[in-house]
């Protein structure tokens, strides 16, 4: 890909944007949040139409005018966002448009066909997800290993993954790179994009680096060091943040949840949560981890259990009275859940703390909430042209920002962040890490609930690990380990 | 066979079951109510009076299941009739052309419809708001603002009002025609939307149709077919219709699509697509036939029998939605 | 919710329950509408000969008077419960045939009411001559302008039969016998009172040496009055209307309107009912009873004889 | 002052200009077409046939940003002004009581709406049909099938068809006041839906409403202020329609929400929610009454009218459509 150019309303995102990959080789490619990385390929598949630039397969400029075409030229894309028709179930979803016809009725669709075809794919993910589930009823994780199953399916000579592993732990990413080894030894050629560096290190042949829509370098992974990569990513050095401060031993109890259950989904979850303390949350995809934060915020109703704020018992039913008790929840899943993709920055920035931006009469103060989400966009370096740009039109970390933003400026006690580093960028990680601190030390509680165990381990006081629905062990954070967490986090797996 | 009768009795079989329960309440109260509601004759006559309505809610639920709605199928019905009274009486065509005529003036009106949105990306509701007045007017241009009969072609008549049926088995006394085509209609549809290629993509359009042209569907070309299905639909309906009065009339027909959404959407489909059924439509559909006969027959002042349909669709769909949250 | 619907169930079959066991003789009457103040009028005739003649009935018709399909399946409705006799205004002379000789051969007598149908099932038929009426709106209009100048019609629809008829048989006579008149405008409002207002403004607007206008029915005159008098127009443009109603009533004392047509729908209504139940005791009928109509303006509206035929 | 000049010259502010092009064309074509088309008194014309809709489609363009849908705003308009009448001239309560009893008729219906939608958890679509029926069925019973008149309390013909502004400035006219009404809820609507939390909390539930529900919003009740709010508009429209009447007609509504909604997606709101604004509603309503008002003035047949009115609604969307995928 050369001189590729391409530009929305308000930001130019491509600029002479250059990319190349070989056959059979694991290309990188890297970037801060909104560098172009998405667009780029994007282009590459069909889903939008470059301004100018030539693409060149094989030898012969092509053009690339929808995805179909793509498909047949045989290159495929796991998206960022994703790309899932939620009605369907999982097998319908992986043949969508490629279904094989029966034999005796040659109308007819053959689903059993399809199906018995998908658990084949899914075997080989080792996922234990049935093929005739609805994609609505998986969680984001398997939704994303549904998404790569999907990619897979196609027998692509170029396969495109964008940041797959957001979603997923550690075990599911090893699967992952098992397979991505098993293409590469067949002549594939794999272009992944990733804000996790330190997988590079493992999967990376090479690494190409981009900067607002910009092509830097491209170099061998054995001539770089993560280090190296970062600072072509920003142009500058960046120190790894640590948790700061131990949590007093006598500090108050600000949560404690008590033999909360829901349905088959999760039961007998007990744990405390002190002030300043971060708790961190690890276990496999599909553990409740999500399931027992929603419950606690009132977006899910529980059968039993108790829940106490600051040693009072309260019910909780719905989010507003979460939100009430200065209970924060940010959920894993930005785009169902956590955004308002036609309301600008701003809007979306103020919605839960809509009442601190009232004037008499209901009315808004639009220059205060400009303002403020103003500072926010400078505080977490979101890249947008304004405030008042719409959120459907940022790139996926910069969404993820908004939402932290959001919840930031709520200024709950309790905060509960379900994957807040996914989909960001370096640079923005350590940033929210440093919040993560600040807001400690300003008093704050933490629950964090992510897939990336070294995240946990660097910034939780303590880690809570869950494996099918239950609480399997509460480790401090002086003697968890990587392989103590994933011990527990399988221990009802077989 | 054993399979399938198993399959009956699973969850999914008894949800089915439980769809009908509106249905079936409202048939339990009226017979109670009235020894004049629950005979042969009346059973028959809601029947016919589902057909029409219920072969526009089958067409325009694949609509619906996509995300998208046609506000034409009532005066689209309409300018199908008339071309049909247009080919057989005003050209004296073979009856069969006139029928395959009106039926594919239906087809390209669901055509255009479907050009216009997904070519010229118009919002379904306003694509087909402008055929709803486009095909209205051009039915009382075409026939003159006056109906148009069938007398010259017998045969026209018994396509709805015919009683083959009937004439197989005598003991059925009169049992039009009109029904079985809705009942082989039924099938079609139902056959369309749950094993072939058209149903799975009406389905994965309406769950979300960027992620449906991300995986390589052809949207537009698809879309545009679903529209005109539903044209299909349509024409027949109005093949129907004509047959059954016998005349095209070319002043009757809008309205009759709330309704047939209406049908639709008491059947369960959701107007914000990915979901629905044909089993569902056409429970919906008699659902309002039922109810509107029933309190006929009950003669219920006529204003009282509006307010009564309100609530009464009002908790029928209520019902369902109990049901279903109830079912884990 | 739930205690509603069955509070609601319940009441609809004690109603169900009181009609079916009524014993006193049941006849249905299906009408072209029944929103309408003309339909109502003669539903009221029609209530008032069935408490005179100790007779049950029912008064439906469907929403607009395109529903030709919708009034066949009030008619088979009409039929299950087995009437003793069927009033029937058919809104279109053929389709309803079928169902009419079922009820002949159910043995059930048929009235016609309101206008005809194509058959001679109809021992009777109860009717206004509107083609006639028309034409003598018509030449109210030629005397009220001097047989000269441009007029217009705003008519409740085009497809229907009173709409047809009311429309020809104005025009017709205006071509006939008054040469110098020139139609200008014949549009339809579908009886809205609004939406026939704003139409009549624009036929007012598009004509300005406009001297006259017919309303055809009742949501249509008034339209007219409206249209007049929010153009200023009053005492310019001579109205002439169909059927009565308050605002028709007034606008002629008031001088807005010249006069008006009515026919005579509660004498309708209960002629209807007075020859069912002749008909059901087998009695001898004439084939066809003219219900009258009546022009009335400033000279005559107190007149008791018109009085009984004008409505509030 | 100059910012706010200047502003409108900037892009945002061409874009808003722009959107009136449509409705700018027909008015230049039709000027053309008929020395009698833009004249004052037919302007004001057009403008008073813009009010009853308008007001309407005002209201239900709060209910369609959220994502939903309310069909019931023309009979509930209707029994709103049979409400006004029962008070005025049956109860003969004072006209300022009726006019409030109308409009609150109006926000009980849009309440129980919110209520059945929110609580009960039932399709707009479904919820507010029930409410259609019901509220066309209970205007009829409650006005005995007759319309009300005002005769007893004249004043009540002012509030629409006096002239206010034509006495004070005697140059005017007849300036009826109904247009100023119009506009002043114009005013309102707008300052709602921009300016207030209410209007913000109607995009946020639009857009993606769980989200909403996720960030601590009391979805529930704030559906139900606003399809309420809905119901006030459409009260207020009712208590204008029969003032202009000079009497409440129980039979006249049904087929007005049509129009209503048609008016709001003419002017760029988006179905599915999220999207919208007030003043593409209003000239939405305005191409319509413009539209019917040309077409009469240049005396095309009405069948044709009706054509011509479907291309027309089809052509100045897709004129929308072009103008925003240009504008970068
Ligand atoms: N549909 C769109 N409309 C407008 N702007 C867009 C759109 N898509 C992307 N952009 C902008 O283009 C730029 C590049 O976005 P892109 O999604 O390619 O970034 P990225 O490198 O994938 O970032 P991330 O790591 O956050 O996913 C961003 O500034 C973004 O705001
Ligand atoms: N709406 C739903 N319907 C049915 N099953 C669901 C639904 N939502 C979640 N589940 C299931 O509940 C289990 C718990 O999921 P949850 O999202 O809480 O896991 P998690 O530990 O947060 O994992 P992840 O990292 O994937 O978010 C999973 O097996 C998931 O498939
Ligand atoms: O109002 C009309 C009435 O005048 C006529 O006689 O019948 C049809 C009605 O629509
Ligand atoms: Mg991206
Ligand atoms: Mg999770």
């Amino acid at each position: 890909m050369e001189n590729i150019n391409k530009s929305f309303p308000g930001v130019q995102a491509l600029k002479d944007a250059y990319f190349e990959l070989n056959r059979g080789e694991v290309h990188a490619l890297v970037g801060e949040n909104g560098a172009g990385k998405s667009t780029l390929m994007k282009i590459l598949v069909g889903a939008y139409r470059k301004d100018s630039g030539r693409i060149i397969y094989k030898g012969k400029e092509v053009d690339i005018p929808n995805p179909r075409v793509a498909q047949e030229m045989g290159i495929s894309m796991v998206f960022q966002e994703l790309n899932l028709m939620p009605h369907l179930t999982v097998a319908q979803n992986i043949f969508i448009g490629r279904e094989p016809k029966r034999k005796n009725i040659p109308i007819f669709l053959d689903d059993n066909e399809i199906n018995k075809r998908t658990k084949e794919l899914l075997d080989m993910l080792h996922l234990k997800v049935e093929p005739n589930v609805k994609v609505s009823n998986l969680s984001v994780g398997k939704q994303q290993m549904v998404e790569i199953a999907k990619a897979l399916s196609f027998n692509s000579e170029v396969i495109i993954f964008d940041e797959p592993t957001a979603a997923l732990s550690e075990a599911e990413t090893e699967e992952l790179f098992n397979v991505i080894r098993k293409l590469k030894s067949q002549g594939i050629g794999i272009i992944y994009i990733s804000h996790r560096l330190e997988e590079l290190k493992e999967i990376a042949d090479r690494v190409t680096v981009m900067r607002d829509g910009q092509y830097i370098a491209t170099d061998y992974m054995k001539n770089l060091t993560i280090e190296k990569i970062i600072s072509m990513m920003v142009g500058r050095e960046i120190y790894e943040t640590l948790r700061e401060r131990e949590v007093d031993e006598n500090a108050e109890v600000v949560l404690e949840v008590r033999n909360l259950k829901r349905g088959k989904v999760f039961k007998d979850i007990s744990f405390s949560l002190r002030k300043g303390e971060i708790l961190g949350f690890a276990g496999l995809i599909g553990a409740g981890r999500t399931e027992v934060a929603r419950a606690i915020f009132g977006a899910d109703p529980i059968d039993s259990g108790e829940i106490y704020v600051k040693g009072k018992r309260v019910s909780i039913k719905n989010p507003w009275d979460a939100i009430n008790h200065r209970i924060a929840y940010l959920s894993e899943d930005r785009k169902r859940y956590g955004l308002m993709p036609d309301l600008d920055v701003k809007s979306n920035i103020i919605l839960p703390s809509m009442r601190d931006f009232l004037r008499a009469l209901g009315f808004v103060d639009d220059k205060k909430a400009e303002s403020v989400s103003n500072e926010y966009v400078k505080r977490l370096k979101i890249r947008t042209p304004s405030v008042k740009q719409k959120v459907k039109n940022l790139s996926g970390g910069n969404q993820q920002k908004v939402v932290v933003a959001k919840w930031l400026l709520k200024n709950c006690d309790i905060l509960i962040f379900d994957e807040p580093t996914r989909g960001i960028d370096v640079g923005a990680k350590n940033e929210i890490y440093k919040l993560l601190n600040e807001l400690i030390a300003e008093g704050k509680s933490i629950i964090m609930i992510s897939s990336e165990l070294p995240e946990i381990l660097r910034m939780s006081h303590r880690i809570v690990v869950m494996c099918e629905g239950r609480i399997t062990g509460i480790l401090d954070a002086n003697e968890a380990t990587e392989e103590k967490i994933l011990k527990y986090a399988t221990m009802y797996e077989d | 066979m054993a399979e399938k009768l198993s399959a009956l009795f699973s969850k999914s079989g008894l949800r089915q079951i439980l769809m009908f329960a509106s249905l079936f309440l409202l048939f339990a109260f009226f017979s109670l109510a009235s020894p004049n509601f629950l005979t042969y004759e009346n059973v028959i006559a809601i029947l016919l009076a589902t057909c029409v309505n219920g072969l526009l809610a089958l067409g325009v639920t694949f609509v619906i299941i996509t995300g998208g709605i046609d506000l034409s199928i009532g005066t689209v019905m309409t300018i199908s009739s008339v071309m049909s009274g247009v080919f057989i009486t005003f050209w004296k065509l073979p009856v069969f052309v006139g029928v395959l005529g009106g039926i594919l003036t239906g087809v390209l009106a669901g055509f255009i419809n479907g050009t216009v949105i997904s070519k010229m990306k118009l919002p379904p509701f306003i694509a087909t708001l402008g055929m709803m007045m486009i095909a209205k007017g051009l039915a009382l241009v075409v026939s003159g603002c006056k109906p148009i009969y069938f007398n010259d072609a017998p045969i026209f008549n018994k396509i709805a009002m015919g009683s083959i049926l009937g004439s197989i088995f005598p003991g059925l006394g009169e049992f039009p025609n009109a029904i079985l085509w809705f009942i082989l209609f039924i099938i079609i549809a139902h056959i369309i939307l749950t094993r072939t290629a058209l149903g799975r993509y009406t389905f994965a359009i309406g769950s979300n149709e960027e992620a449906a042209r991300l995986s390589g569907l052809n949207v537009d070309k698809w879309k545009t077919i679903i529209y005109a299905l539903c044209g299909m639909f349509v024409g027949i309906a109005g093949v129907i219709m004509a047959s059954r009065l016998n005349s095209a009339q070319p002043a009757l027909g809008q309205g009759y699509e709330l309704d047939a959404i209406a049908a639709v959407v008491i059947g369960g489909t959701s107007l914000r697509g990915g979901e629905g059924s044909i089993i569902g439509t056409v429970i919906g559909a008699l659902i309002m036939s039922t109810l509107t006969n029933g309190l006929r027959i009950l003669s219920v002042p006529q204003e009282w029998q509006i307010v009564v349909s309100g609530i009464i669709i009002i908790g029928a769909v209520y019902l369902d939605i109990i049901r279903r949250s109830r079912e884990v | 919710m739930k205690r509603f619907l069955i509070v609601t169930l319940i009441s609809l079959f004690l109603i169900g329950f009181s009609i079916t066991s009524a014993q006193r003789p049941y006849i249905a009457m299906i009408s072209k509408g029944f929103q309408h103040q003309f339909w109502q009028a003669v539903k009221m005739g029609a209530e008032k000969a069935a408490k005179d003649l100790n007779v049950t009935i029912t008064f439906e018709g469907p929403e607009s008077e395109a529903m030709v399909d919708k009034q066949i399946e009030m008619l088979q409705a009409a039929l299950a419960k087995k009437p003793a006799a069927l009033c029937i205004a058919a809104l279109d002379s053929k389709a309803v045939i079928p169902y009419l000789e079922k009820a002949h051969s159910m043995g059930i007598p048929v009235i016609g009411f309101d206008s005809g149908v194509d058959s001679d099932i109809p021992v009777t038929t109860v009717a206004t001559d509107n083609i006639k009426a028309a034409g003598y709106a018509a030449d109210m209009m030629a005397k009220f302008i001097n047989r000269v100048g441009e007029v217009a019609l705003v008519v409740h629809d085009q497809t229907s039969r009173t709409g047809i008829d009311r429309r020809d048989g104005f025009v017709n006579r205006i071509k006939q016998k008054y040469p110098l008149i020139k139609i200008v405008a014949i549009q339809y409002g579908g009886g809205d009172h609004l939406k026939s207002t704003d139409l009549a403004k624009a036929i007012i607007q598009a004509h300005p040496r406009l001297k006259g206008i017919f309303g055809a029915n009742e949501g249509s005159a008034i339209g007219v009055i409206n249209a007049v008098r929010e153009m200023n127009k009053v005492g310019k443009i001579v109205v002439i209307g169909y059927d009565s109603g308050k605002q028709q009533i007034d606008a002629i004392k008031s001088g807005l309107m010249a006069g008006a047509i009515t026919q005579n729908p509660v004498g309708m209504g209960y002629m209807a009912v007075e020859a069912a139940v002749k008909a059901i005791k087998g009695e001898k009928l004439p084939k066809f009873i003219d219900s009258g109509f009546y022009w009335y303006d400033k000279t005559n509206i107190d007149d008791p004889k018109i009085k009984q035929c004008l409505y509030e």
